[in-house]
């Protein structure tokens, strides 16, 4: 399947390919694809190594990441989940950010305030992402309002999972954008689980795309595990969007190949044999085999670029690791613009502290 | 200057927010065609259009979240929550996200968004159209909360808000949107934030008050003097940022503090005033410090009057503070 | 139209309509219907009056009301949104206890706790209402979960209106009935207005009732002027709940002719010939002219029992007024079942005010 | 008795009353077939089955909603929210009905509820794992509020509030999930709520905590005992209802009061209890009544242990307090 479109109003229709996925642009996806990978298995032996306290693998997913970011424009506005970390990457956020991220360091764009994964990147108009599940839904759709006030011509997209489309925002967020025709893509990484919870206790709906006709939004069904379809369904979302032709809800359907985070032990939910059923489609190995029988890529290069990568991570990391803390006095900054007399206060307080031998972070 | 009520004044200060400024935009239920249903927002469909004036569905958690979203590419959104009471199913966007996202961000991503709110009870309205709630917000983090109790206020008070380049929680005591009138300064008139308004000078105790407890504090004062008891009256304004020198200051003369508001006593704002108090003016204070206060039960209907302090039991109160010591 | 199937798994179906509307049956519900048009306009001119504080109308929906409620077993429970003074009437709460409450006086079941037209009444399984719109819908699918597994053969029935289909309850409740195959019937009564805001501004959907198959909730839309088609639909959906078929989602289609509350002039978003064109279906005038055209009803028998119910209606309402207020000692109880110390105190503080002259309610 | 840790008595606790009474069930997200992100719920849905353990779709306001629909016809269910801070999305529901069912009802729709959520810092978990926000509770007249520091009031507050015929939050202090062990009583023990729990006896000063502060309360009192500083420690268990004779007793003897919590400070559950002895126990304070609080920030990952009270901050407080009168 590469992108059928359940319209509200219609029988399903199948979409056509989009053009522009040259040899070149493949081997780039795919490069970004084995990079999120690689990130990935990193920083789960680090966080069991506890160099980092925490981390939210998105293996399984990379298709469905790196083919909706490339199909979008640099001003377009990204409104995350917190597994997105191959969103990030494809933004352009340097390996070395994400890992200031992941520790919470002084370089860290959002200056050491939130748990690894939950990125922020104004520049990339990547979204500062929160741990409750969807509240980025309606923000997406508000940002898109604000688009379309000002006539930009970008999209608002945005990413939740499976478990998401039971959230408030949800339908909020969906019934806002349908009532006002925002350009706003949704994708939803139906990876099948949230936390311990299958795909189908979390909803009755055949599919996940079909919640789109609650809010007269076309519904796409995608497979998440293969680059192009998502590619192709994700550019005609963004060009019906910016023609004024409103909102499109995708489902990509994926799989959480790992645990739902380094603090889940899946196996109590869930069995070895499916994920190794699952694993049998795993999106980098299908990109891979079609580029090699294409004779755009080989062994050779595949097992350089991993070396390469490999490399480029462990010293990334490790630079991070060994940048300085962030300043303790920078707990009381960003609460408010201006600091009102109460934080004044309490950051005075905290500087007392210190000559009585208190802990200090 | 223009005699106006505090409705009229909340609706020249958002009339004034949107010729001054076209990212500034209004968004809410009701708040486009009708006027908003107790007429704050009338005519301002009218003169700026369905662009800026922005009719949602019934969705809190759209409205919250939507005017996050605008605020976050750069538009600046006045919310209106049709009553404090409906503001819960909006509730995560406000203590999650509005309250916390410049901070989680590194200071990338300030929410200049505004939150108005009529709240309050005295109008019949039983346990959904009178609550007093602003403790919730007080206590988040990152919000700030600004209650008018005059029309100059309103309109000077609702202007800084929106100049503000953080969140505002800006309730309305519905109560008095009619029942109070007041010369409102024209054009581009802004209260301070974090600083209280001296209603009434005294000596002998400080009746400490917002919004439509005003009046009663008042009141109280008046009923006082005639017994020779002389109070002095204490309008907080802002919750967040609060006034602490004035409030110090005050109770460092009279001695005496008796906190007045309409929300349930349990951790209401009043036991926080009362914790300052007891922190940093400990060594003034004559007399235990007294508050009245809504009781903590829900908001009744048939019995709204014996729920709501009034003039009698503050006087009560403040005679009782001052007997004391 | 008679109660069209919108089966999310397949094409809109015809119901058949259900034997047991009788000549008598019939009768039955237009005397319920006239009854409850005469509350509304009796309770809209006392609030012009000043001797009730409020009153939300509900003319224009008397079918869809009683139609439901008829269709309906005393077992079943009833979870209203504040509009529902017919299905009280309809479920056996006398007139006069519905003045009792619109007054909130001593025999009020509430206590004088709510404004009018916030009903409970336990004996009869109507659920207290609240005002926050949908909060009821989650409720009642959770009733439904403990009737499941009390395995009691009962439904229960939520209504509420077009608006609130935004709210987060609608989406959370459908989910949850889905999921769980609850025996719920969902009762939207789409009356085109949420206060100012017309249904297409609501929502994009086509319908309302089509949103049941986001949760994969059959749903069925109704002429909700034509009692018989409610009470038919309602049947239906009722016979498939308490055979484990799950829940439906019933949209009736009414118009509100009224104003939303006695706080609301209609006149600033809609016209007067609005309202007249939806008048011309008045749900009581169509059944009227059913009932005589099939000789079951005449012109005469049409004008005594208005008469009747206008001086009952009257009587109920002097009775009711002139009740004894409740006791102001009343405001602690019940907030728990056992006071705290401090309701205890504050009770106390209470009962010393009165010596000292503070105005009592 | 049973050696335990804190999390290992609440799934006792929850054991126990399942086997007690039918009507008792549990439901949320992922406490079926997963037995509970931090295992409170493991071995239930194995004993007790899907009928009565429930994993519920992503949706805190279905969770609460349909608990509250539950109690309505009959049952007793215990609703648990994966973390204090994802209530949010339930927060109406809990306000607006949960906590006002019975009273607006004039008390013919109880609502036998309890909401268990894991809640404060310290675990590294950033903004979104880590808040303290029991007044928001506290405030909500209609609502009381229960908060274990050892595994053995684990067991008996949790047990005490499933009996209890109306709603009850039950705050489950996760810092100290497993870093606490402690004797527990089988069977059916019950810890009532209203009643402080005295940690450690003083004179010179009380330490009010709760939750994962009595132990940094305790700590602190260890040291100023060195220092020659006698401190009393108080653990107040339950917020609502509040053990007013425990607190006011312990401070008419001390004469100074140091209050603790990790909450933020403004509007905090601190606010609430300085408010009363500045009522109650006026005449006996001998110095200002100090607080050792969260900060008025977000709650931030980096700096965690810079935000939390600690033994250190809490004797500090503790000594500037002796030496203050
Ligand atoms: C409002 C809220 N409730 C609960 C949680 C706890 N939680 C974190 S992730 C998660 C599951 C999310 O599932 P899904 O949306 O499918 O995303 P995925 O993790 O699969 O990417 C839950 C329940 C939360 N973060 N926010
Ligand atoms: C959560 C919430 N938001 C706003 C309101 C204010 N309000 C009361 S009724 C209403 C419109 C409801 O429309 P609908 O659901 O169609 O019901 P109807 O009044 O038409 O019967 C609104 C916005 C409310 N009661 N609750
Ligand atoms: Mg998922
Ligand atoms: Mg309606």
């Amino acid at each position: 399947m590469t992108g059928a479109i359940a319209d509200p109003s219609g029988p399903t229709v199948e979409s056509t390919e989009v053009a522009d996925l040259t040899p070149e642009r493949l081997r780039d996806a795919y490069r970004w694809m084995v990079l999120s990978r690689t990130v990935d298995e990193r920083c789960l032996s680090l966080q069991r190594q506890g160099r980092i306290g925490f981390y939210a693998p998105l293996a399984g997913q990379e298709a469905a990441q790196v083919g909706t970011a490339l199909a979008l424009k640099p001003e377009d506005w990204i409104f995350p989940a917190y597994r997105e970390v191959a969103v990030a990457l494809v933004r352009g956020t340097p390996l070395g950010r994400v890992f200031d991220q992941m520790i919470g360091n002084a370089f860290d764009t959002s200056k050491g305030r939130q748990m690894p994964n939950h990125f922020a990147w104004r520049d990339q108009h990547y979204v500062s992402a929160s741990s409750p599940i969807g509240t980025q839904i309606t923000q997406a759709v508000g940002a898109a309002m604000a688009a379309q006030r000002r006539r930009d011509g970008i999209v608002t997209v945005t990413f939740f999972g499976d478990g998401a489309t039971s959230s408030n925002d949800f339908h909020a967020g969906l019934n806002l954008a349908g009532v006002f025709q925002t350009p706003t893509v949704f994708v939803c990484q139906n990876n099948q689980w949230a936390i311990s919870l299958p795909r189908e206790q979390q909803t009755r709906s055949a599919t996940l795309a079909e919640k789109g006709s609650a809010y007269g939004i076309p519904g796409v069904v995608v497979d998440g595990n293969n680059l192009r379809a998502v590619y192709t369904a994700v550019s005609e979302a963004r060009r019906r969007a910016v023609s004024g032709g409103g909102p499109t809800l995708i489902e990509a359907l994926v799989y959480r190949f790992g645990p739902h985070s380094t603090s889940d032990d899946p196996r109590r939910y869930r069995t070895d044999q499916q994920v190794a059923a699952a694993k049998e489609r795993d999106p980098i190995a299908l990109l891979r085999a079609e580029l090699i029988e294409s004779g755009d890529w080989d062994a050779a290069r595949d097992a350089q670029l991993l070396e390469r990568l490999r490399a480029e991570v462990a010293t990334a990391f490790e630079a991070s690791e060994a940048a300085p803390p962030v300043d303790p006095a920078s707990l009381f900054d960003d609460v408010f613009l201006t600091p009102t007399p109460r934080l004044e206060e309490e950051r005075r307080e905290f500087a007392e502290r210190e000559p009585m031998g208190g802990p200090r972070p | 200057m223009t005699e106006l009520t505090l409705v009229q004044a909340v609706n020249r200060g958002l009339h004034e927010a949107m010729r001054q400024d076209p990212e500034v935009l209004v968004l809410g239920e009701d708040v486009g065609v009708n006027g908003g249903v107790f007429r704050a927002t009338e005519g301002l469909y009218k003169e700026f259009g369905a662009d800026r004036v922005i009719d949602t569905p019934l969705s809190e958690t759209g409205i919250i979240g939507a005017a996050i979203g605008m605020a976050l590419y750069g538009l600046k959104p006045i919310a209106e929550i049709q009553f404090l009471d409906f503001i819960y199913p909006a509730f995560d966007q406000i203590v999650s996200e509005l309250a916390k996202f410049r901070y989680r961000s590194g200071g990338q991503y300030p929410c200049h968004v505004v939150v108005r709110a009529p709240y309050g009870g005295g109008v019949k309205g039983g346990l959904y159209h009178s609550q007093s709630t602003e403790a919730y917000f007080a206590h988040t983090a990152g919000l700030k909360v600004a209650i008018p109790s005059t029309p100059a206020d309103a309109k000077g008070l609702l202007l800084t808000a929106v100049h503000d380049p953080d969140p505002v929680i800006f309730l309305e005591p519905k109560r008095i949107y009619r029942a109070v009138t007041g010369e409102v300064p024209d054009g581009d008139h802004r209260v301070p934030f974090g600083q209280a308004r001296l209603v009434r000078e005294g000596n002998d105790v400080t009746l400490f008050a917002y919004g439509a407890m005003v009046g009663p504090a008042a009141e109280a004062a008046e009923a006082l003097a005639a017994e020779g008891i002389s109070a002095e009256v204490l309008d907080l304004r802002t919750l967040v940022p609060l006034d602490e020198r004035a409030i110090l200051a005050s109770v460092e003369k009279t001695g005496r503090a008796v906190i007045v508001h309409e929300a349930a006593r349990t951790c209401g704002f009043g036991a926080e005033l009362s914790a300052v108090l007891a922190e940093k003016a400990f060594y003034s204070l004559r007399a235990p410090v007294a508050r009245v206060t809504g009781y903590d039960t829900p908001f009744p209907y048939a019995l709204e009057q014996a729920y709501l302090p009034n003039g009698e039991t503050i006087a009560h109160a403040a005679r009782t503070t001052v007997r004391a010591g």
